[in-house]
């Protein structure tokens, strides 16, 4: 599955760029996420919590790690995800740009899914990754409205 | 938990685990195999039940939701003198079954069927008949021998 | 496939279930139905703790009418519906919907209140509430509010229900003079999940004029949505069969966002709405012309 | 045989109905053992990955688990399953055989492939247990694309060989190369068929139990080949073949899989029960059915028709890959069948035929009814209907002007079938037959309709294909006919029954012979106890094959009751007729002996019995044809297609065929039925949707889609018997028959009804959504 787009937070771009490499904001960002440890250097090991629809409170082990960074405009993330229903791997390439309302973020990902998600969900599969998107990039967004409102903006 | 039913005029109590399925319970814990199981999750109808005397997925319910009921499996179609009834006797005549797997889930949702619509046309059969997948008959003597059964003129 | 042990509990009152769910929260799942939660627990893609068993809750199951409304209960079996004189005069839509909802042994079992709250876009009867602008009760330990269908489903399996809230009552305004209603749907097996569906509304005037054109759409968004440009263009206007078509067609491009999966493309699915949205229109407004 | 049948060609009712109707039908999920235990999987969730390790202790530790075993426990049990299939002695061909462990070790190779077997009190509690054994897989990319699974840097499913080809094969005919230097028109296109499910609606099961005292194994399995089952697994587990007994009892259809052996479940659950001595049972749910069943149907074929312009056909050019999925135990029948069935019922000289086998990381491909015939139909069928548009030739002609005649049979094709017997057509008429579809259908008629039709908008359209389907071959199947001193006759067969209705054609057959009434024939079938050798169900084979075995035997017991009444009557045996259970006199019929009376003198308590002569009214005999009989047949659709969804209404279907003497019209006409529904499956519903990684993503009847009955339309048959000259009753078989040529009759049909010459089908199956995008790309131009 492929999930490409792009989003505007209200923002400075060293603000955004800043927010997206802090794991504590993406923990709290990341649909689901309960708790978001660092493993390495741009690696976090966590536990993950979803619920959409038939799916109830499936438990993921999740691994996330950020690559191939130029700052402050260039970044990979990928999330690999396990649990019993499953297993997803995503990776998405994002590219900051400042326009005339704040930073654009484009982003460009492919998603595999497997298990029984795969198996027998596929119907709502695509939904199911454009709302975790959508709801990632708006919490993202309340996250930077709140740093900037509470003057951490600068980096 | 307790439960406590009536399945084809006999009386039964079992204490079973709440999660047990009622095709399972049927099946292995009072031992009326005739019912049987093709997807568990709702789609074949070959373990379709009368309860309370309309069809339903004996598979996506509980057995304990069956406590105080009235269930009909394929095995009280028949008289107690052990002659066919007419669906049953009709599905002989036609060659309406072959492998017979599917046949308890037809012979119970098509009795429900017959009762409310007792002169159907050929398309309200097809159209009672498509919740019920059979892989052999192609499903045309089925259609036959329901017209056989039914108060409709044969062609 | 077997669903992993749960703690079980077979209310006989709403306020019993109402506390039940309070108390346990989100680990509780409510049971109506059971055709779409049984499934997903055998695939144990849903392993709820505890299953709050509402078949047993009487005051839940009950079809009732008024001069202006239509009242279901939440538990209220779409067998009933579909069955049901009053629904076929209140809200003959719901009707017009029922036969498309899956098969027989699953309307026996399967609740409206069930197919609301699970709010899966593919179902026929949010789109139904929708175009006939129903409301829905929903209750909890600590009250009632009401709540019209279009703020109601918000998301893709997401409603605007609070963890301990039950919807309780489906409120349908009866229908008007001069108005029609139509349901269709392209599925690729009669039953199966739609892969688009429209569910039509509408009333003329005494003057022949439009008053209301509601078109209520499934599968071509993640949640049942309001064919709004149909109303902007036909409300107030006298329909010809030329701008049904310019609405179905302006309609299929902004109000739906499809998504595609191994059936249906979205580029597919939008073409299916036009035709859908066409059709459905057009039958309306012919019987209108011939009432 | 007499040329007046009394039960033989007659439209008896089933024998086996009863208990089917009546909940009573012993299927193997309704085994149950006092003690016995539950088995569940630990299945690999990726389709192709290094195993790291699997801990199985926390599962152990679960309250009601007895025992979990991954591919370390089993020692020395751990070898791979056999070839039981090995490769036709076709010149220069290329085979790697690849079996299948009973559980995974080192890698997995398909999602779904079984890592480990939990054994609990209850299959709730191994269903928990199986979330508790921790897997630790690397994934590695996965082989799913078959074009890309040949290509340079391919990774490899089987690492140990140089690529991911399973088998090259060339089988050529005449000089295609010659022929289309001499061709005014050559037609070329790639065709495309994916892979479907068997889908019987009973899924798999098994039930094994350890009899300490009587060192005696039962297994009740759902096989379409219990003796094989039971020899292979005697061997396996160091036990004589009396110490096995394997009952194939009701089935709950096949179709196909079902004769795949030695799954790994089949592997795993007998060992077990022996090593814990207990019975274990095991029934496989619809999920893992889509994953542990075998599969088929994927190809890729690059072909094309040589013809002259009126459209007589010089030669054809095939070459194709072949998904054989992770293991081929199965060996080439799938696309060795699709080799020969291309050719048709056409004269067609020259053919050049050359395939690929693939691994890949999906499940095992075994045949599916129709067994890769339906590939070579398609192929051919669509060439055929491309050629007579480009030719300006009416489709059903420029079949009419190719098709061998009746004075070419016996046909030799010079090429080789799956049975590793010559391609011989052995009788066959195919221009009546194709006439009397184009009759039934009304195709003039139609023709002439179309475009008043097409001007209301209307958009209707017809095919006619047309195909020859190898059926009923070797090696052998036997039977045992025995009158028992009741007067009740016993017929014992080793084929077991998915529904085709054993009980009731055997029964025909041997009532024909000795007389008695079809309800006083009793079959056995399908338990290794009371028939021993045989080899199962498959290759529409049972009636023709084990029909003709117990045709031969209840001739000598026929032989044997003559003689015998001929003794006590003393009348010669000439002088007496076998009618109603009895032995009457020619011209007294008050005089005679009941078979009841008769089967009592001939196992007398005291007496003797004579030298050279043997007790009782039984007898024994086997059926081995050299090679198979060849059905054929027609079909005619008329479909209409809402160019606005690109939804197809199938209008009429019309099936004209030709599968020899028949035993029972009703019975083949059920087989038909069900045949063209799995057709109608094929074309429009059926197809198993893989991701690039592997994985399934419709592993489930919600969204696998079997045709229901609003998708089947009424089918009308009707009937052509050209007997087979290779078995005395004449018979071939017709079990797949119903959906080889459905696909191809479709694409056609629906082309006619587009009526665009930019629109063109050359892959099944065709969903709606791909004929929008079809039509949408027609209509672009």
């Amino acid at each position: 599955m492929k999930l490409d787009g792009t989003f505007t937070f209200g923002g400075p771009q060293e603000s955004v760029w800043a927010l997206l490499q802090d794991p504590a904001v993406l923990a709290r960002s990341l649909p689901g996420v309960e708790k978001l440890d660092a493993s390495g250097p741009d690696q976090y090991r966590g536990v993950m919590k979803v619920s959409v629809g038939p799916v109830t409170a499936a438990k993921f082990d999740v691994a996330v790690a950020l690559t191939d960074k130029v700052e402050p405009s260039h970044f990979v993330m990928q999330v690999d995800a396990k649990g019993a229903v499953g297993h997803t791997k995503g990776t998405a390439v994002i590219d900051l740009a400042p326009v005339e309302s704040g930073t654009e973020m484009r982003y460009s990902s492919t998603v595999q899914v497997g298990g029984t998600i795969a198996a027998v969900g596929q119907r709502m599969l695509e939904s199911v990754g454009r709302t975790m998107m959508k709801q990632a990039l708006e919490s993202l967004d309340r996250e930077l409205k709140a740093r900037l409102a509470n003057g951490r903006s600068a980096t | 938990m307790k439960v406590a039913v009536t399945v084809n005029g006999v009386a039964y109590e079992r204490d079973i685990e709440a999660r047990l399925l009622l095709s399972d319970f049927l099946r292995g814990d009072l031992g009326l195999t005739g019912t049987h199981v093709g997807c568990e999750h709702g789609v074949c109808g070959a373990c379709t039940i009368l309860f309370d005397g309309e069809p339903a997925r004996s598979c996506i319910m509980f057995a304990v939701q069956a406590d105080g009921h009235q269930i009909q499996t394929v095995e009280g179609l028949a008289s107690p003198d052990g002659a066919l009834s007419p669906l049953q006797q009709a599905f002989h005549e036609k060659h309406a079954l072959q492998c017979g797997f599917c046949t308890p889930g037809m012979l119970t949702t098509l009795t429900a069927f017959l009762k409310n619509v007792p002169a159907p046309t050929e398309l309200q059969i097809r159209e009672a008949l498509s919740a019920n997948l059979c892989r052999c008959t192609g499903y045309q003597h089925i259609v036959e021998a329901v017209i056989v059964a039914s108060r409709t003129p044969l062609p | 496939m077997k669903p992993a042990p749960f703690a079980y509990h077979a209310p006989f009152s709403l306020d019993e279930a109402l506390d039940l769910l309070h108390e346990h929260g989100y680990d509780a799942k409510a049971l109506a139905g059971g055709q779409s939660l049984i499934p997903a627990m055998n695939f144990r893609l849903a392993t709820p703790a505890v299953l709050v068993d509402l078949n047993r809750v009487d005051s839940l199951r009950s079809v009732s009418r008024d001069t202006t409304t239509l009242q279901l209960g939440a538990m209220t079996r779409h067998r009933t519906l579909e069955q049901s004189q009053d629904v076929a005069q209140m809200a003959p839509l719901v009707s017009a919907a029922m036969p498309f909802v899956a098969h027989e042994a699953i309307r026996t079992r399967g609740t409206i209140g069930g197919s609301l709250a699970h709010a899966d876009p593919a179902a026929e009867l949010p789109a139904v509430m929708l175009a006939l602008d129903a409301s829905f009760t929903l209750a909890s330990r600590s009250g009632s509010r009401v709540v019209p269908a279009s703020a109601f489903f918000l998301g893709l399996f997401t409603t605007a229900m609070e963890p301990g809230e039950l919807l309780v009552n489906i409120t349908i305004p009866a229908r008007a003079d001069r108005s029609a209603a139509a349901f269709d749907e392209v599925s690729r097996r009669h039953g199966d999940f739609a892969l688009a569906g429209a569910a039509a509304y509408v009333v003329n005037g005494a003057d022949g004029k439009c008053e209301v054109a509601r078109v209520g759409l499934l599968s071509l968004a993640d949640r049942p949505v309001l064919a709004a440009e149909v109303a902007r263009l036909l409300e107030g206007t006298r329909p010809s069969k030329e701008s049904i078509r310019e609405a179905a067609e302006a309609s299929a491009q902004v109000d739906i966002d499809p998504t595609s999966d191994i059936h249906a493309s979205s580029r597919y699915r939008r073409q299916l709405a036009a035709v859908l949205i066409r059709r459905v229109l057009e039958r309306a407004f012919l019987s209108l012309e011939h009432a | 045989m007499p040329a007046e049948h009394r039960y033989l060609s007659a439209r008896v009712t089933r024998n086996e109905d009863a208990r089917l109707l009546t909940g009573r039908a012993r299927f193997v999920d309704d085994v149950q053992v006092p003690g016995m235990l539950h088995a569940a999987f630990v299945r690999s969730d990726y389709a192709h990955a290094r195993i790291v390790s699997i801990d199985t202790s926390a599962a152990r530790a679960r309250a009601g688990v007895v025992a979990v075993y991954a591919a370390a426990d089993l020692g020395e049990y751990l070898t791979p399953a056999p070839l039981l299939v090995p490769p036709p002695p076709i010149p220069d061909v290329v085979f790697h055989a690849r079996t299948h462990l009973p559980l995974a070790r080192d890698k997995v190779r398909y999602v779904g492939e079984p890592l480990a077997i939990v054994i609990a009190e209850s299959r709730y509690i191994a269903e928990d247990a199986v979330r508790d054994v921790l897997v630790d897989l690397d994934p590695l990319d996965p082989v799913v694309d078959l074009e890309a699974a040949m290509a340079d840097g391919a990774p490899r499913v089987h690492e140990d060989l140089e690529s991911n080809a399973a088998a090259k094969v060339v089988q050529t005919k005449g000089n295609y190369e010659a022929a289309r230097q001499q061709a005014d028109l050559i037609v070329r296109r790639r065709f495309l068929y994916d892979r479907g499910a068997s889908a019987a609606i009973e899924n798999r099961a098994i039930v094994a139990q350890w009899d300490t005292g009587a060192e005696e194994l039962t297994i009740w399995d759902t096989t379409q080949a219990p003796i094989p089952i039971r020899n292979g697994m005697a061997a396996r587990l160091g036990l004589l073949e009396s110490q096995v007994r394997v009952v194939a009892p009701f089935v709950g259809g096949g179709f196909g899989p079902k004769i795949m052996m030695f799954y790994p479940e089949e592997l795993v659950i007998p060992w077990v029960a022996i090593r814990l001595g207990r019975a274990v049972k095991w029934t496989e749910d619809r999920r893992e059915n889509f994953y542990a069943t075998t599969q088929e149907r994927g190809q890729v074929h690059e072909a094309e028709m040589a013809l002259t312009r009126e459209g007589r056909i010089l030669g054809v050019r095939d070459h194709f890959l072949f998904d054989t999925g992770a293991y081929d135990p199965y060996g080439l029948t799938i696309p060795i069948n699709t080799q020969c069935t291309l050719l048709g019922p056409y004269d067609i000289a020259n053919y050049d035929s050359r395939f690929t086998a693939v691994f890949t990381n999906k499940p095992i491909v075994t045949p599916v009814r129709g067994a890769g015939r339906q590939h070579g139909v398609f192929v051919s069928e669509r060439l055929l209907d491309l050629a007579a548009k480009e030719l300006g030739i009416d489709r059903v002609e420029i079949r009419r002007r190719n098709l061998l005649g009746p004075d070419r049979f016996p046909h030799n094709h010079g090429i080789m079938f799956q049975d590793s017997a010559p391609l011989v057509y052995d009788s066959g008429n195919y221009l009546p037959t194709l006439e009397r579809a184009v009759e039934m259908i009304g195709y003039e008629q139609l023709r002439g309709e179309q475009a008043r039709m097409r001007a209301e908008g209307r958009h209707v359209g017809v095919g006619v294909v047309c195909y020859v389907e190898g059926t009923g071959i070797g090696p052998y199947e036997g039977a045992r006919v025995t009158v028992e001193p009741s007067g009740v006759v016993r017929v014992a067969t080793g084929v077991g029954t998915q529904g085709q209705g054993h009980y009731t054609v055997f029964a025909q057959i041997v009532a024909e012979v000795l007389g008695v009434d079809v309800t006083n024939v009793k079959v056995v079938t399908g338990d290794t106890r009371e028939f021993q050798w045989g080899t199962g169900t498959f290759a529409s084979r049972g009636a023709a094959v084990a029909g003709s075995a117990c045709h031969a035997a209840a001739l000598s017991v026929r032989g044997k009751i003559l003689k015998l009444a001929s003794q006590l009557l003393s009348v010669p045996e000439d002088g007496l007729e076998l009618k109603d259970a009895r032995v009457e006199v020619n011209g007294s019929p008050e005089r005679g002996l009941t078979l009841a009376e008769l089967a009592g003198r001939a196992n007398p308590l005291r007496g003797a019995v004579r030298p050279g002569s043997e007790p009782g009214l039984e007898s024994t005999a086997y059926f081995g044809p050299d090679r198979g009989s060849t059905a054929s047949g027609v079909h005619a659709v008329m479909v209409e297609v809402d160019p606005e969804t690109a939804m197809v209404d199938i209008k009429r279907y019309v099936v004209v065929h030709d599968c020899g003497t028949m035993i029972n019209p009703l019975l083949v006409e059920g087989q038909i039925h069900g045949g063209v529904a799995h057709g109608i499956g094929n074309a429009f519903y059926e197809q198993l949707v893989y991701d690039d990684q592997g994985q399934l993503l419709n592993a489930s009847l919600m969204d696998y889609l079997l045709p229901t009955a609003t998708d089947v339309p009424p089918i009308e048959t009707d009937h052509r018997e050209t007997p087979s000259p290779f078995n005395p009753v004449g018979l071939k078989g017709v079990g797949e028959a119903g959906c080889i040529p459905s696909g191809a009759a479709f694409a056609q049909a629906v082309e006619d009804a587009i009526g665009n010459p930019a629109f063109e089908i050359l892959q099944i199956p065709m969903s709606p959504d791909l004929l929008f995008d079809l039509m949408t790309e027609a209509r672009r131009g």
